[in-house]
């Protein structure tokens, strides 16, 4: 049996050198998360790359979510179709996914619960909980017998499983040794009866270091070593995990973080605390950034230093609170009343993630106004295996800051002074013999309220302007494989992997395809995307939303239309084949 | 000696008569009492009569959003914990647009002191009824009278165990400075909020009729105790005939700057940035 | 007669042993007890595991923002006062993101029956820290325990001077069902803030730790007088070893629909529109 | 003496018919806005028409405000340079506004307050406050001297003007005689002494009635004769003057007006109205719409019709509370996070606001949708002499909205019902034997939260779907003398009368000039406007904002750049001159 329609036939599984996906399904509360992680874990240290997303609904217990974690011998950003390996932890999980194995697959079940007949796939019936409550003492371990399974399935070294167990667990206050018993009954019970029948061994390959870490983890990092020094935030998913993450480092690393009353207090209160001198940050998703917007507009008006991760979700409204999308990029870049210059970052990876927070950070301070980091559950839920964060690339250049001393040479301070460039040098509350003045309502230099219209006009100018030196500051979009591309996919933030791997998957078939990913994309790269546009025949936009923002807004800046649109809004992120399916 | 001079700021542009004069100049002359140098200072307003009032000073000044006092203060605070901060706000501003700040700031109990304009009308949008307008008063929006009960910031603030809760009064000046000044010098929030006539759109609350009803606790009653929250919420529903000013309420608890272990090493912006851990951070995600 | 299956909905989401669970029992009880049929009335809801009630009920249903519970909720009864208007909320709903709704709906009076899922935490998103979370609550971004003094619903209800306050625990459900149909009947606000443990998130305040503490009023002090404010407030203050459930404060207050004229003619969605009068209407402007 | 640097020499003041300009200046509180309304009203009368804007500062009492009347014998919705008569309540006036009166005009002013020499224009030296101190008994009706002056000046007929006085402190119950009596000492002092040597005599025109009214009285209007019954707001300038005459007929005309504790209970307050059945409406400016962002969502999730009425200010932020600017458009559009429908019109008259708060109204409900209507302070307070608003232009239809017949004939009711136009016919909640369900959630047909992600695809093209009904309703923009024209001026909004004025005073030079005014902008009318766009060699857009929002959207929907942009940003409408200054 197994209608495959929903693995498109061009999939690849094998062919490249190492490519090797397992999927654990099953209700929320039964550790999906932890197994895909603990095993996402285990292969880099073994010297292999991992990928891993999260698919999850909005409840606590029950429902249905699963964990996908790729493997390959090298660098890998994107969740191809189809998987090697199901772990079922329930029914459900085989229900909606057994179509996803192709034959060679194996699906990992508890055949004392679930009754499975007539798989292309092997059918690795393993007692979950049997083994758990036998070996661990308690039903609930068996996610750690799973994972043993899994291992035991490719006879790949336990050591570093019971090593990652004990580590965890220890950390948790739980019991490790049962746990670590339990996942090896599971390896013992695959190992011994189905690791031949699978017949795809996999030993690690070296003990190369990495990181693995997930998107939020990226951004929350970037802000810590960018000298982040207060957040104020409301939970809200998918960016609640930088908050916890941040929340957790306050003693070590010397900083606040406030969980505010509602949106409107977390980002009123940054910009106070950003005004009184320190870096400050606030991260949301689109249903609080509408609260934000009208302090959005203050940070503008008052050029108050602020940085706000928009973390995506599929809207409108409440919509669907656990999976991703990208379709509040028009609403980012002109969200508040008025005019005021801001710089939107958008990066596709976490790396990106952690060097365009240290990055926002700069552009905040020099240029005294609003930087928007969108992410999207897509990127900060997934974790990817990387070689290393370089905090040696992360400078911190607080711009025009003044300091007690050049303060003592000025002849009275001015706030908002007119200057050539825009940017008017900042003076923090506090400094002996000089105020610091500012004003949501249109003001003079000194920062106090006017109504006298030249100013106004001069003020206007003067805080655009600043756009000129923003604008400059922002990199060219990577472009990968563009050399003599006849086609060319454009992106931005979450969907860089899926857009590379596309890439490379049309080219071994022969087409010519490159890539333009955009990761900072406001002011916009308009020269860079113009030239990129021109060299290419076709020039598809990728985005997870319904009308193509991102195209409309090449459109306004280059003028040039694009032959088309591949879009997604099933709350779900890209594949490479779906991409591909898409240019047919 | 800092004096009242230092305090000297832009024009006004309040209407003859407005209270907001004589809180201006209480403001100004608690300062100067407590010799504070305007760069200590820092005073955190909204949009309103009386969002103008940092523009008639000299100090520093943020001067931020309709309703969003509080939080920008709590976040200076919170990253300068040396400045002396001020929210000043209106009734609109703090109860209104504001209100949930009020409530959950109160919770915080941050060493911010929350002076506030009570006109009990919305000034600088030419008169409609305020959170604080009596029911029955009549506006252009509220041709029928006002319908909701009137906000008692008192009783809320009593109620959420504020740590100081004073009302004064602008025809009282000395006495509001006074207030003002023991505000200022409480060790966590303080509210004072002020009946303040607003001559050009409360004909009803009018200086005449605040001032034959308002009496000091202190004088009247010498034994009240505002460390009795059940007195001090009896006293807080005062109101006619009799209303209340003074120190209404007062209770010890700790600040948010004293729980805050991060704030034991000084200021925020004063303490170093230290990244030499990072290497040893990034060890969590090998 | 109206059965408990005409109030069957969707299946159910929350976890095993969610005091939620409870709640919606109580409240499709408290409804075919007063033999309202599911179209008579209108549940709003706001975001969070509360938020997701009327979904588990068959009855008109807005589920709105996160926060926002109360607004829509006025709008609907204001445009419709047949209806009986129930909103459904969170702590963190409510108290938290909504808290400026909380107090103006109070002081608006309007004949809503508020039912508040207080279970001292962020639940939906997975454990946060609530307004209503005790001093010292260990969370994942609250590393350091709650720093803030927990929001005292009742307390601020009381100070409110709101028509019906009352508070119900899961562990009780007739005791609920009781509360739940007075506070429906009730013509005006009403605030059922109900004890609800969380077993996924709150590991401090759980079933047996409410269980061990809540009294009913009405069985341990016969005597008390929920109209009598003072003790009211006293009451609202109890917290620790002895938690009241039970009625604790009731007034008598004109309705908001009862004092907007318009409504005297009917619900407002029924009032037939005649733009007979245009013409002279527009004679104002020659 | 006289530097005419601010009048354009193109000014063409007398040589059209009747243009008759006089300007009220004086500090808040001395009652300019009531005398240039009363003028304008006697004009009106007497069968001429006015055309009256307001410049007014931040403050009750003091500063600098003005308020100035354009009479003609013809339809007027512009003001354009210079004045005929200045009337100086104070100094400043004089100071401020002086180089704006030609030779030949005249400033009347007090001269016992006053000191005035050498002028090019007529110097009228009345003493306001001793007339209004000896005749009136009140120093205060100094205001109503001057208007007397004024008409006493032009020796037009005085009664219309004592009516008017009569009428209007009856009404606020003062002393109408005292009033009548000063006006008639302030006519009597300048016809008896000035009026020859002015020597502009005007005598009313005819008896035909008109109508006198503001942006915001029309917007009102339009909301009471589309039948709506709700509104929920909180005060913001320029739209509070909705609310307050929609709360003046609350008795008399059905419908609840409530004053919110902020804007976000506002508009979610509004929205639950509309729910159970009601039009609702709700008013604000760019600070409050900051707030109603969420709400806006809401709206659009949950298909729940709602008109907003969003009256521009200067930003960012607070600005310039009582001026007018047009730069809230691209945040308008793209406001609240994800992808919905909605519609936006910019009415560029009164008798346009009137009309299009209707049509906003029918749209909201046909397409279960928000509306935005854009107003800016210059259309909200400015006033026009009209022929008349007819209300049998104005039909009501509420969509697919079933009635309890029709549901009775429905075999169970879904609220969200997939159908091919995207809209799903609306029950209202009350009716026996159904429920109506509804969730900022994603949701199933009948309205429950739903995590199915087949659904939640089917239910984005189902509200996308909506957009090519809503589009098709959109009339194509108002175009004018573009018969052949080389040049084309195309604006939006209150910019209405200035670019039309522009291009009669363009044409009557010799020039080849048309106009497109753009009125109902969203979903934006491609076809016409590419179509104008490609008939004229240069094409230029007018607008209120420091970065030409209008042009950007044109190019994002039309592809097309135009050939440059004519900007004001000072808190002040454009004149008709200050566009033709801007062509060159
Ligand atoms: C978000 C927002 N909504 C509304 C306004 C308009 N607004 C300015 S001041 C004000 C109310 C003023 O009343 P209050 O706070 O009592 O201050 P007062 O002028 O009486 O001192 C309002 C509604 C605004 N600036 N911002
Ligand atoms: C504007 C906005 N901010 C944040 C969220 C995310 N969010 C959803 S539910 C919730 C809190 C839930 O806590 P509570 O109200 O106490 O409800 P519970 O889940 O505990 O019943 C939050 C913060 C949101 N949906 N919208
Ligand atoms: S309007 Fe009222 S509060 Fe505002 S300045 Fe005038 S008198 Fe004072
Ligand atoms: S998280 Fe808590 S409140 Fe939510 S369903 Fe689970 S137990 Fe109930
Ligand atoms: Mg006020
Ligand atoms: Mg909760």
């Amino acid at each position: 049996m197994g209608d495959f329609c929903r693995v498109p036939n061009y999939i690849k599984v094998g062919i490249l050198s190492l490519d090797f996906k397992i999927k654990i399904g099953g209700a929320a509360g039964q550790g999906m998360q932890t197994v895909g992680h603990t095993l996402s874990h285990v292969f880099t240290k073994g010297g292999y790359q991992a990928f891993l997303i999260q698919d999850y609904q909005s409840r606590i217990r029950g429902g249905h979510n699963t964990s996908t974690v790729r493997i390959r011998d090298g660098y890998v950003s994107a969740m191809t179709e189809g998987v090697d390996v199901l772990i079922a932890l329930n029914k459900e999980t085989i229900d909606l996914h057994r179509e996803e194995v192709p034959q060679g697959g194996a699906i990992i079940y508890d055949g004392e619960k679930i009754k499975l007949t007539q798989q292309d796939a092997c059918l690795i019936n393993v007692p979950l909980d049997r083994l758990a409550s036998e070996k661990g003492g308690n039903k609930i371990y068996s996610n750690s017998v799973a994972a043993g399974a899994a291992l035991g399935l490719m006879r790949y070294d336990f050591n570093p499983l019971a090593d990652m167990l004990k580590e965890m667990f220890i950390q948790k206050g739980e019991a490790a040794e049962d746990n670590v018993r339990a996942a090896r009954a599971g390896y013992e019970f695959t190992a011994n009866n189905f690791s031949r029948q699978f017949n795809r061994n996999l030993t690690p390959l070296n003990d190369r270091r990495r990181m693995l870490i997930s998107g939020n983890e990226a951004l929350a990092l970037g802000a810590l070593a960018a000298g982040c020094k207060f957040m104020s935030a409301y939970p809200m998913t998918p960016s609640t995990g930088i908050t916890t993450y941040l929340a957790g480092k306050t003693r070590e690393w010397g900083l606040i973080v406030e969980q505010a009353e509602d949106e409107i207090a977390a980002i009123n209160m940054a910009i106070g605390a950003s005004y009184a001198g320190v870096r400050s940050l606030t991260a949301t998703s689109g249903g609080g950034f509408c609260l934000m917007v009208e302090g959005l507009g203050l940070a503008g008006m008052t050029e108050t230093p602020i940085v706000i991760v928009e973390g995506q979700r599929p809207g409108p409204s409440t919509g669907l609170p656990t999976r991703t999308e990208q379709a509040d990029l028009e609403f980012v870049l002109h969200a508040a009343h008025g005019e005021f210059p801001r710089a939107v970052l958008t990066p596709g990876t976490a790396e990106e993630a952690f060097y365009l927070m240290g990055k926002a950070f700069n552009l905040a301070e020099k240029y005294q106004t609003p930087v928007i980091v969108m992410s999207d559950q897509h990127l900060a839920d997934s974790y990817w295996t990387i070689d290393n964060l370089d905090i040696s690339r992360v400078t911190i250049d607080r711009g025009e800051l003044l300091a007690t001393k050049d303060l003592a040479k000025m002849d009275g301070y001015k706030r908002h002074a007119f200057t050539d460039s825009g940017i008017s040098p900042r003076a923090l509350p506090g400094e002996p013999g000089i105020v610091v003045v500012t004003d949501s309502d249109e003001h003079d230099e000194e920062g106090h309220l006017t109504e006298d219209l030249d100013i106004r006009r001069r003020m206007v100018r003067k805080r655009m302007k600043k756009l000129e030196g923003l604008g400059a500051e922002i990199a060219p979009p990577r472009t990968y494989s563009t050399e003599g591309a006849k086609t060319l996919l454009i992106g931005w933030g979450s969907t860089y992997g899926a857009l590379k791997e596309a890439v490379d998957m049309l080219n071994a078939d022969g087409a010519s395809t490159g890539m333009m990913h955009i990761s900072e994309l406001w002011p916009f790269p308009a020269e860079p995307v113009t030239k990129a546009l021109e060299r290419a025949e076709k020039c598809f936009v990728v985005e997870n939303n319904a009308t193509g923002q991102l195209a409309r807004i090449i459109r306004t800046e280059t003028g040039k239309k694009v032959t088309g649109n591949i879009l997604k809004f099933d709350g779900l992120p890209f594949s490479p084949e779906y991409i591909i399916a898409g240019l047919k | 000696m800092v004096e009242l001079k230092d305090y000297q700021g832009q024009e006004t542009a309040w209407c003859p008569g407005c209270g907001n004069f004589m809180i201006l100049r209480a403001v100004q002359e608690a300062l100067v009492g407590l010799d504070m140098e305007p760069h200590e200072v820092l005073l955190v307003s909204g949009i309103g009569q009386s969002g103008k009032l940092p523009h008639y000073m000299k100090c520093n000044t943020f001067n931020s959003l309709h309703g969003r006092t509080l939080p920008p203060a709590t976040g200076a605070k919170l990253a300068n914990h040396e400045l002396t901060v001020i929210a000043i706000a209106g009734d609109g501003d703090c109860y209104g647009e504001g209100g949930n700040h009020f409530m959950h700031t109160i919770r915080r109990n941050i060493n911010i002191t929350l002076v506030v304009h009570n006109n009990q009308v919305y000034g600088l949008t030419k008169g409609q009824a305020s959170p604080t307008s009596e029911i029955g008063f009549v506006t252009k929006v509220q041709p029928e009278g006002v319908f909701e009960s009137a906000f008692n910031p008192i009783s809320v603030a009593v109620a959420l165990n504020a740590s100081f809760v004073a009302r004064g009064f602008t025809g009282e000046k000395n006495h509001l400075v006074g207030l003002l000044q023991k505000a200022i010098q409480h060790d966590g929030f303080a509210l004072v909020d002020i009946l303040q006539p607003c001559p050009s759109f409360n004909k009803l609350n009018t200086f005449k009729w605040y001032k034959d009803r308002v009496y000091k606790i202190e004088d009247e009653e010498p034994g009240y105790d505002p460390r009795d929250r059940m007195a001090a919420f009896q006293k807080a529903q005062e109101w006619g005939d009799r209303i209340p000013i003074g120190l209404i309420y007062h209770c010890e608890r700790l600040t948010m700057e004293e729980q805050e272990p991060v704030l034991a090493r000084g200021p925020l912006v004063k303490q170093p940035f230290d990244r030499s851990g990072f290497e040893k951070l990034l060890k969590e995600f090998y």
